[in-house]
């Protein structure tokens, strides 16, 4: 890992930017305790992946890029979403299968679009939105619109042919991309050590000259420098970049998961990290927040949650001619 | 004879295997440790340690080709695939590879390859997660595609497969797997190629595969209230298709309803459809009906998802239209 | 108009859409510098240059992914897979994202893209280069599939798929790319689902697509001789498919053979053959036939392969066999 | 590129089998010239790849390996078929398509099959037996049977997915197989300077660990002495190993080919590398040869062409029951 070490707040970050962030984690903390609960709840079906103790790579990441920048993430995306500004009832309603959701209830959680915001959506194919980061990656070259893309996945999905030719194409076109990579050490119950010939997933990166790093995925600060850093040089046309974000998700790998395959102590070990009160802890530490900024905070991002929940609970569910729309666009555009 | 779960039959059929012959090996995507995504695997590591029960990566094109390669090196490679949905990253291993060694090699190689996946919607998983995409891999000369219903199917059809010379390919559905039913011990197997007469009717005749059996036999069960006796047909494989059970039941009873999961255009239905028009045409009272999925991905908000979903009222309602 | 080749049609086409609309971009493995590897390309790089005609590498699922994103982009995307062996590798990019991105974003989503392949045998490249696996497409709601059989379909379609906001793939066939044909300049176009009425008849109709209207019409030719008239149709695509010109045409001939290269279990000739049951039971007066490419692998030597294939003669033969 | 130095004749090696490997290389030279011209009069159809100029490799790597050894290769596949002692009559018959074929006339050029040579197959899917080798290597490691697997395939079969999840298999269950690569810089009209991040093929195995190296693909002894030293480690349980072999085809990607894309003058340095001649120079060099030996070779070849290629149109053409024959293996075996 380069750097680990605590380091100072950056000096060109306004103090409401700074907190902003903390908001950002604490929502989607919250958020998903509160998507566990509906779930539990039977509100929400099918698979459920919470994105609980990799906040700050999300939060960190986003805040890097500009408004416009294309995302493409994982199914564990719901953390990318909020990150991203994506409205949290939508969201919450496309949990429910409601019409008003974000995706109109057909998608639900594996698959949160918002393309208003650039948001280009949660995929469910391990490595298989790799390839379309690519190709939005090449339209905005060829369109020379200034717009690069990030795209999130897993450690899990490094080992699939898609990363290696998504790899090597964005390297040899110089496409303005970058790679991240959530390393939470397990692709469901499989610790990457048993699955891949080399485990500091960054390296593989060096197989297509394309400039990588290891960074501390619980620190949401290293998380925002490193993506600036890594922006700069894609916006400027040096081509893609990788990122490797340390990181543990602190519950199972969906709300299904009986979690056989790994240890208490290496979860409690990880919880000690939590992102969220480490950051806490340094806002604090800087004289950036204090208590009561904090109670508020959490106050504030406890009622965004409860009207996301209110919001879906309340709206419609989608009509039957919704099957038969939207299998075809219909107008040109 | 003991009623067990479907999972469970799979899982004392593997365990049974895993124990007679030390060349089979059950490999994929969190089968060891996780105890494998749908629990059929769960005990196996325990049981035969990590060099017979195996974790990969996750990389389908690799599992499946190093399984064929396996084969053809005197193994008998067990290949769980999670789901269908994912075996299209492998789809150019099974049909250019497994499905055609033997062919291409002259008769040198054979791929004794079982491959075994979850198919299958209803659990709203969306769109990239729930398809039914078994009528693929029916096409393909040189495999053989087994679909069991009950749990009996479950141990009888992989307990033929595991003699097979050939590679085959098990298409579980995700709504069986937890549901019981009776399994004789022992020696008992299901020869691939005869369909299963389930319940027996004059009428119609409905013909289901994996989950939609159980859409026929509620259907079967709607029509009694109308005075219609449905006989119901469950198909076990799907290659080789057992033709002569389906036309002597459709002679028998002039009418014929098939039904699917899967997308009705261009899928495996209209195969059935069309084959009893060729073999039956002049006992055929009215036009073979066929009852599928819709014609979308599959939506992930329940009630459109369960209305892309054929169900046992549509069935009966076919039926019905045929009297 | 002009009298030029199947693959002249094409190029000349695509040549205008790069000239039209600077948003179109060409890109394939050897599109470029070989010129096409059915030399469909060529001459393309020297007139639009690096940027707009693109070799890839050979890497299918990013080939097809990449030109996702693009289009989703903002581009045009014209993708050449050079054959649709290949597409395989690809398939899991079409089947779960092409198809799938409308839908599952709500209608937020759409991919106009084109994917061009080269299906068909009969070059004796053996089983995995001679597949006809167009019926498997077919089958997936989200995408559109054409099946151009002469140069004026290549041409009119193709400038379609150009206008379409929606995913198309379109299968040329190997054994067409060199005949020449009449095609009209300008504003020429040919709609989706729109199958052409290519001979006149009333004694049974003969249904092909592709490289398969071919063997239709010699059959027609043959059957002439024995006194029967024969109509032929070019279906032209296969998603939609124009069920309103097959159905019209076998109510007036009562009798209908499907023609196909793919293999008929499992085909997509069975929907044809299931629909016209389905829509026109009562005019048939004979089953539908179905005359396909043999259950097996494609072999090399060239009698095998021939052999694997459909012929006039088996055509004319089922449509003999219905009268 | 490590060794492209001359070096002096093994000498553990003895003069027949120096020459041995002289007699292969120009039986393979000879029989892609009588394949060439039974193309082009119609005897032969399909696609057609020529070895011509690759020849040290296939016979400098297979020598080094033991006859029991697997191989598994892609469709340009006569060199190594004939280097492993497949019978050059029935390879004949295969490209005439012939009962007598290897394939049973089944296969053609692209599928040569001898599975009692343990020759696997060629393979007309790029990168698509890659995995195969894996399982096959898989077999031999848990038979333990002392059989490791050599697997060859072109510098464009890297940017494919297969490539990538093949490596990395092999490696983390260190697998007794060797990956070599067979760089004649072209894949079809593609230069790999135009399509691959990376164009040393062998640092792409760095990724996964994997020992790798590049050789002089137009050295049959460095070829030998490099798959030799691979093949040690690889028997005795270290895992998998990587070869770049360096080379030119001195004809077209096949028979089809206009070679529009590359130049006359490019094509005429490598001829000058000629693998044989220079071959046969070193071994006149040092006494191994004289003019007589190389002329007495000569006829050899010659007479097993021409009577391969008169087998091979004496050979019955398959009957029409051999279509529906070996679709499925109906022994148990
Ligand atoms: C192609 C494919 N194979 C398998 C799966 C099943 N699956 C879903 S998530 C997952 C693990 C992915 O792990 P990782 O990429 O590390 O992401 P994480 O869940 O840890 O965030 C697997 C195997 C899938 N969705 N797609
Ligand atoms: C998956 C796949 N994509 C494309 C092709 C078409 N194709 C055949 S050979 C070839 C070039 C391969 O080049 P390389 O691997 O360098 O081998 P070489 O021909 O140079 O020996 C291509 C693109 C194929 N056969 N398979
Ligand atoms: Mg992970
Ligand atoms: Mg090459």
């Amino acid at each position: 890992m380069t750097q680990l070490s605590e380091h100072a707040v950056p000096q060109d970050l306004d103090s409401s930017h700074l907190v902003e962030m903390l908001r950002q984690m604490m929502l989607i903390r919250r958020f998903e305790d509160k998507a566990a609960e509906m779930y539990a709840r039977g509100r929400i079906a099918g698979f459920l992946h919470l994105y609980s103790g990799e906040e700050a790579i999300a939060v960190g990441a986003i805040n890097a890029l500009n408004d416009d920048d294309h995302l493409f993430t994982h199914y564990r995306d719901h953390g990318h979403a909020l990150a991203r500004g994506v409205d949290p009832g939508r969201i919450m309603a496309e949990l429910f299968g409601r019409e008003t959701g974000v995706s109109r209830g057909k998608g639900g959680s594996m698959h949160l679009f918002d393309v208003e915001r650039s948001f280009m959506g949660g995929y469910a194919i391990v490595a298989g939105h790799l390839p379309l980061a690519c190709g939005m990656a090449f339209a905005n070259q060829r369109l020379g619109n200034g717009r690069i893309v990030l795209c999130v996945f897993g450690d899990g999905a490094v080992n699939e042919g898609e990363f290696h030719e998504s790899l090597n194409l964005a390297a040899v076109w110089k496409l303005p991309v970058i790679f991240l990579c959530e390393n939470n050490f397990y692709g469901m119950g499989t610790d990457i050590r048993r699955v891949s010939a080399v485990i500091e997933v960054y390296k593989r990166a060096e197989a297509y000259a394309m400039p990588s790093r290891q960074v501390d995925g619980m620190n949401v600060l290293e998380m925002f420098e490193a993506t600036r850093r890594a922006a700069t040089g894609v916006r400027a046309g040096e081509g893609p970049a990788f990122l490797e974000a340390i990181t543990f998700r602190f519950r199972g790998h969906s709300m299904a998961d009986p979690e056989f395959y790994r240890r208490k102590e290496e979860t409690a070990h990880w919880r000690d990290l939590d992102p969220i009160n480490s950051y806490r802890a340094r806002l604090q530490q800087h004289g950036v927040i204090d208590n009561g900024t904090f109670e508020e905070l959490e106050a504030g991002v406890e009622a965004v949650v409860n009207a996301a929940a209110e919001f879906a609970e309340s709206s419609p569910h989608p009509g039957p001619q919704s099957l038969y729309e939207d299998i075809y666009a219909e107008e040109p555009r | 004879m003991a009623e067990i779960a479907y999972r469970e039959a799979l899982r004392q059929t593997m365990r049974e295997a895993l124990i007679a012959d030390e060349r089979v090996i059950l490999m994929g995507e969190d089968v060891g440790a996780y105890g494998g995504s749908y629990a059929v695997t769960k005990g196996l590591l325990d049981e035969f340690g990590p060099d017979r029960i195996i974790d990969t990566p996750i990389s389908e094109s690799v599992i499946v080709g190093c399984g064929i390669g396996a084969a053809m090196g005197g193994l008998r490679p067990l290949i769980e695939l999670m789901t269908i949905n994912f075996s299209l990253l492998a789809f150019d291993q099974i049909v250019n590879n497994a499905a055609k060694l033997s062919y291409m090699s002259g008769g040198q190689i054979s791929v004794p390859l079982i491959i075994r996946m979850a198919g299958g919607a209803g659990s709203q998983l969306a769109a990239q997660h729930s398809q039914s995409l078994e009528g693929w891999y029916a096409h393909i000369p040189g495999i053989k595609v087994a679909v069991p219903y009950s749990p009996r199917d479950a141990r009888g059809l992989l307990r033929t497969a595991l003699t097979e010379q050939n590679p085959v390919i098990i298409i579980e559905h995700t709504a069986l797997y937890a549901r019981k039913g009776e399994v004789p011990d022992g020696d008992y197997a299901i020869p691939f190629g005869e369909a299963e007469v389930i319940r027996q009717g004059s009428d119609v005749t409905l013909i289901g595969y994996s989950g939609s059996v159980f859409q026929a036999l509620q259907a079967a069960d709607l029509l009694t209230e109308s005075g219609v006796e449905a006989e119901v047909l469950n198909l076990r494989t799907l290659r080789p298709l057992d033709v002569g059970t389906i036309v002597a039941s459709v002679r028998r009873t002039n009418r014929a309803v098939v039904v699917e999961d899967d997308w009705k255009f261009g899928g495996f239905a209209g195969e059935i459809s069309a084959t009893i028009m060729e073999e039956a045409f002049d006992d055929l009272d009215a036009p073979v009906a066929r009852v599928c999925g819709a014609d979308v991905p599959i939506p992930y908000a329940k009630e459109l998802e369960q209305a892309a979903l054929p169900s046992a009222q549509q069935v009966a309602d076919a039926a019905l239209k045929l009297m």
